[in-house]
């Protein structure tokens, strides 16, 4: 990265006390950069998706681009059916095409409900998907990891701790007696961990800040090693 | 009608979708790939309807001169700042070069604002454990030791104040215990309670018992 | 007073803040690092290394996590550079061979390799960034050309002379990775240790080291580094010192600073419980 | 009586599907010779071939048993080579290579039906030897992936234990749930935006509608805006996912509609930002510092922006609740909000707040699922602290 007072940096170092001046109080500087910010973010995903996703997983894969332009595409299902005389599977991506059409019929006033459909469509594949793999890597993973044999402090620890922490979550019954007990220890046990993360994290966010500060010092100003 | 084909396709999507968790045979196992690509293609469909929103609402703003209307000029003109370059000047598909307009607005506007964003954090963190760090229950307390041990067992400072302490009980080995042992105990509980409650949540959403996201019947 | 302390405006703790993170910057005191046993394992296991072994870097992060992971890998690369060893860089994210390149231009500029500056094609390659997430590891199991028909700069993989003879992660050495998130170290474990048993280290952001404690415990990860000092670890143990080390003077003074308004807060809130009791 | 059943089916059947599993995760491993000469290598001996079971083709699997040669202290052995031809006699090529001390390769590249034959080679530099070709082998696709028996079996006791449950609450028994505090804040929350005359924010979280955690978010907006219909308190959701703001508005306009206030509701309410996640927190900063909503509300799937917005929010002094099932974003929560819903009470809070028997079936099917989660433990660490069995392998996921 090049340093020094150039046109880029000056103009990055001007929007990073823009925004951190938001600590101080809301102001002028601040409501113009998170006005540009919001506008330029969401630009920047409305050409990624398109180039990311809209233009290579449906446009290329049916082959609309590839009758436009002579770039150096893969064929695509109409090349297959005119070249080879079949039918590919990925006509099959017309079905998301036209979902995904029904999706902007939110914008013609009594056609909205429509759009329901791909939205339906999301619902039923990401349940589905959830369903299987959260069950998988969240409770079967984690309940065989904590099968283990007590012998050390530190195992004891991992089953007791997750034991009363399962417990905390019983939602059928009142947490009287041992259960209470376990729940209570299960508490414990959440805030020891609630805590340690906190702790942790205050690294990772004091560096990313120092990372700022570096630049706004070194690379802008010049004025550190 | 409005709300029934909905929840059909629901069912029928996640049950194609378990099935082909456990059956590798053809046609199953193309749909994995295929019913993760058609909703990247919805999404990106969809992004259309949020920017048009955007777009609307802050152009009604501007036109209405409404409270602080100046600024949202400045929301309009940062999404044509990126996109009309994105779209028109930076190279069709390889517009995330270095060297292309888009890439230029990007490492100079969109990366500084995003990094300064998230640094914040570092502010935030410290007023949010000025405020929530006291050890006013016995719950409380033990949130507050552990953060204590670790934030400081994660730097030199804490390993020279108790480098007069046996091998194994110094700070920086006190937070690696923390991590390890009470800290992974009590990720796992949250963990695998949250697997149940997402597949409770799925099923219900499957079966087409939860379905109020899908609004009314008009 | 100790009431007015409870209530205190968080932008005197902000400026608290400013100041620990900002004056350490301009200052020279050296601090003792402790080398924690799942770091060094990372250089233990490059030493293993014979000149000429294959290193891969696989690079997935993006800016905002730089401040924590460009300092280990610029470290881990120095040695590696030093060492002979043969590196090939790819991305699970996007910007992740970028950071590569940010990496290696910085250590061009080292007067300590002013004689022997990386070259391309003889020292390291960079195969760039591909889509798929685990599934380009995945990909990589069977062959690596396949995977990445062409590096970073667009030249077919085949007609590189370093990829001679490495196809698939049995031709490569170690692996290191560094991750900010998804795709990142979890993926390399399951797919490139468990599936094709390879040698993994692997550096984090502070945030994600937790959770990928439990995979160097289980031995699936060879060593760790977490967060900058993390770095300020790795930088010590090659012997190149970098922004880890000069950060990690900031990042004592920030963690004293939080630390000294949690104290303070804690008395305040005695003191005036104390009061209201009588 | 049912979760006894359920424990001991889930058990029974478990154990059998390890049985069937371990048959092929485990290889034998022949002895070390006491001296080894280090000249030629010995081959690798006992070669097996086998389609890989249970998967979608294209894929055999090779084993043997190591060469005597291949020890830790032979620095000369590099491994070994795989080779493949489509006849028995001659054609072999090399398909790929395995590390020393490694019995087993993958072949990834086979097509289906096709024939194959395999010969493992020892490698050790100059000096080769190999084994005799094994095949011929076919790969095929398969109908059941036997690795993944034991979720299947797992899951399928969840599910039908969830939909009994649903049943008996139709049927109209009283089902039990303990109070969570932060859903009963819920209503106060919204009755002190009221007094206050000021907005309420709700965040659906900053993920899309693929992730389960906004649908729950979204289902918890709808009962949160059945309050704010009745108690005509104006209500603001930011969205950052195009998808969820068009799911939002429905939800909002269905509760609005259900408590009779059509006229209350409009588009406006639901809207967009940016689909980035820091775009997003400082166009939510803006909003939070200049309305300085009495109450905020946070449910859903949070990342780094969490503290962003809950520390804006407490410093305009809005009482703030939050949910979310993201592990790390929950100290945040826990340190900077009012009240937090941890976990899977995210996921229990439709059923909570609507109190409807159906949902509150499938929160005592969860429970089930805990109680023969904790059975499981305590018979594992029993069987693993006495050294009788390898009970946690049962549970290993593919």
């Amino acid at each position: 990265m090049e340093t020094g007072f150039t046109l880029s940096n000056t103009i990055a170092a001007i929007l990073t006390i823009g925004i951190i001046s938001f600590l101080w109080k809301d102001n002028p500087l601040y409501k113009l950069c998170e006005s540009l910010f919001v506008g330029v973010s969401a630009g920047y995903w409305f050409v990624s998706l398109y180039y990311q996703n809209l233009l290579p997983k449906l446009f290329d894969t049916l082959g609309l681009t590839q009758l436009f332009t002579s770039a150096d595409i893969e064929p695509g299902a109409i090349q297959i059916l005119i070249n080879e005389g079949r039918v590919d599977n990925s006509f099959l991506y017309l079905i998301a095409g036209i979902l995904g059409a029904l999706m902007l019929t939110r914008l013609i006033p009594n056609l909205g409900w429509i759009s329901r459909w791909p939205l339906a469509f999301i619902v039923g594949t990401t349940s589905g998907l959830y369903f299987t793999t959260y069950f998988q890597s969240n409770a079967m993973a984690q309940l065989r990891s904590t099968i283990l044999p007590l012998d050390s402090i530190g195992n004891v620890v991992i089953v007791i701790g997750t034991v009363c922490g399962l417990v905390y979550f019983y939602f059928s019954k009142e947490h009287k007696g041992v259960m209470g007990g376990a729940a209570r220890v299960g508490v414990w046990f959440l805030m020891i961990t609630f805590g340690a993360s906190f702790g942790y994290t205050v690294m990772s966010r004091m560096s990313l800040l120092i990372g700022r500060f570096d630049f706004i010092f070194s690379t802008w100003l010049g004025l550190t090693g | 009608m409005r709300r029934e084909i909905p929840m059909i396709l629901t069912g029928f999507v996640g049950f194609v979708y378990i099935i082909q968790f456990f059956v590798p045979h053809a046609p199953f196992d193309i749909m994995e790939g295929l019913l993760t690509d058609w909703m990247l293609i919805i999404f990106a469909f969809a992004i259309w309807l949020g920017a048009l929103n955007l777009l609307k609402v802050s152009l009604d703003k501007i036109y209405r001169k409404g409270k602080d209307w100046q600024y949202s000029i400045v929301t309009v003109f940062g999404f044509l700042l990126i996109a009309i370059p994105g779209f028109f000047f930076s190279g069709g598909r390889r517009f995330q070069d270095p060297g292309t307009a888009f890439d230029y607005i990007y490492q100079n506007v969109y990366t500084p604002l995003s990094a300064t964003m998230f640094a914040m954090l570092a502010f935030f963190v410290a007023s949010a454990s000025y405020r929530a760090f006291r050890a006013r229950t016995k719950e409380a307390t033990m949130l507050l030791l552990a953060a204590f041990v670790v934030m400081l067992g994660r730097v030199p400072v804490g390993d020279m104040i108790t480098q007069w302490l046996p091998e194994g009980y110094r700070l920086s080995q006190v937070a690696d215990w923390i991590m390890n042992y009470p800290n992974m105990a009590g990720q796992r509980a949250i963990m695998i309670g949250i697997g149940l409650g997402i597949v409770s949540t799925s099923l219900r959403l499957i079966l087409g018992i939860e379905r109020s996201h899908l609004g009314g019947e008009e | 007073m100790f009431e007015k302390l409870l209530s205190i405006d968080r932008r005197i703790i902000f400026i608290f803040v400013a100041v620990a993170l900002i004056l350490p910057l301009f200052l020279n005191i050296s601090q003792y690092i402790a080398i924690s046993p799942e770091v060094s394992k990372i250089y233990d296991g490059l030493e293993e290394l014979k000149p000429g072994s294959k290193v891969l870097f696989a690079f997935d992060y993006d800016p905002p996590s730089a401040p924590e992971l460009q300092p280990m890998a610029e470290a881990v690369l120095k040695y590696c550079f030093k060492n002979k060893l043969k590196v090939y860089i790819i991305g699970l994210w996007p910007q992740g061979p970028m950071q590569a390149n940010l990496a290696i231009e910085v250590i061009r500029d080292d007067p300590q390799f002013a004689d022997t500056p990386p070259v391309y094609d003889q020292n390291y390659v960079n195969l760039g960034f591909m889509s798929g997430n685990e599934l380009v590891i995945q990909g990589m199991g069977s062959s690596f050309q396949s995977t990445f028909p062409r590096d970073y700069q667009g030249t077919p993989t085949a007609d590189l002379e370093m990829m001679n003879g490495v196809n698939n992660f049995s031709n490569i050495d170690y692996i290191f990775n560094l991750s900010a998130g998804y795709p990142g170290t979890v993926e390399w474990v399951l797919f490139a240790v468990d599936r094709f048993h390879a040698t993994l280290g692997a550096g984090n952001t502070a945030v994600q080291a937790p959770q990928i404690y439990p995979y160097f415990h289980a031995g699936q990860l060879q060593g760790l580094a977490g967060g900058l000092k993390g770095a300020a670890e790795l930088e010590k143990l090659v012997g190149f010192y970098g922004k880890g080390t000069k950060f990690m003077l900031s990042q004592s003074f920030a963690h004293l600073t939080v630390i000294f308004f949690i104290i303070i807060g804690n008395i305040a809130y005695f003191a005036t419980r104390g009061k209201k009791k009588q | 009586m049912l979760n006894r059943t359920g424990g001991i089916v889930f058990t029974t059947l478990a154990i059998i599907a390890c049985c069937v599993m371990s048959d092929f995760v485990y290889a034998d491993n022949s002895a070390v010779p006491e001296d080894p000469s280090f000249g030629v290598p010995a081959p690798p001996s006992n070669v097996r071939v086998e389609d890989v079971p249970g998967d979608a083709g294209g894929a055999v699997r090779v084993r043997w048993n190591l060469s005597p040669d291949d020890v830790d202290r032979n620095t000369k052995f590099e491994g070994y080579q795989i080779l493949r031809s489509t006849q028995i006699d001659n054609n072999f090529e090399i398909i790929g290579t395995s590390p020393p001390g490694q019995d087993l390769f993958t072949d990834n590249s086979t097509t289906d039906g096709v024939e194959y034959y395999y010969i493992v080679r020892a490698d050790a530099g100059s000096m080769i030897s190999e084994s005799p070709p094994r095949g011929p082998v076919k790969s095929s696709q398969q109908w059941f992936n036997i690795g993944r028996l034991n979720s299947f079996i797992a899951l399928l006791i969840l599910s039908t234990a969830i939909i009994l449950y649903i049943n008996q609450a139709k049927r109209g028994k009283e089902l039990y749930v303990r109070k969570i505090a932060g859903l009963d804040a819920v209503d106060e929350a919204v009755g002190r935006a009221t007094e206050m005359g000021r907005k309420i924010f709700f965040i659906p979280g900053t993920q899309d509608m693929n992730n389960v955690q906004t649908i729950a978010g979204v289902t918890i907006l709808g009962r949160v805006a059945r309050l704010t219909a009745q108690y005509e308190t104006p209500l603001d959701v930011p969205v950052s996912r195009s998808m969820v703001m068009v799911t939002a508005r429905e939800v909002v306009k269905e509760a609005y509609l259900n408590i009779g206030r059509p006229d209350a509701y409009n588009d406006d309410m639901v809207h967009y930002l940016t689909d980035d996640q820091f775009g997003y927190a400082a166009g939510v900063d803006g909003l939070v510092v200049r309305e300085e909503p009495a109450t905020i509300f946070y449910m859903g799937a949070f990342y780094a922006e969490s503290l962003i917005l809950a520390e804006t929010g407490n410093s305009v002094g809005a009482i703030q609740i939050a949910g979310t099932a993201m592990p790390a974003q929950l100290p945040f929560f826990v340190a900077a909000c009012d009240y937090t819903l941890i976990g899977e009470e995210l996921f229990a809070a439709s059923a909570y707040l609507s109190k409807e028997p159906k949902l509150l079936g499938s929160l005592k099917g969860q429970d089930l699922g805990k109680l023969i989660i904790l059975v499981a433990i305590a018979i594992g660490v029993i069987l693993e602290t006495a050294g009788w069995f390898d009970f946690s392998r049962l549970f290993t996921v593919q």
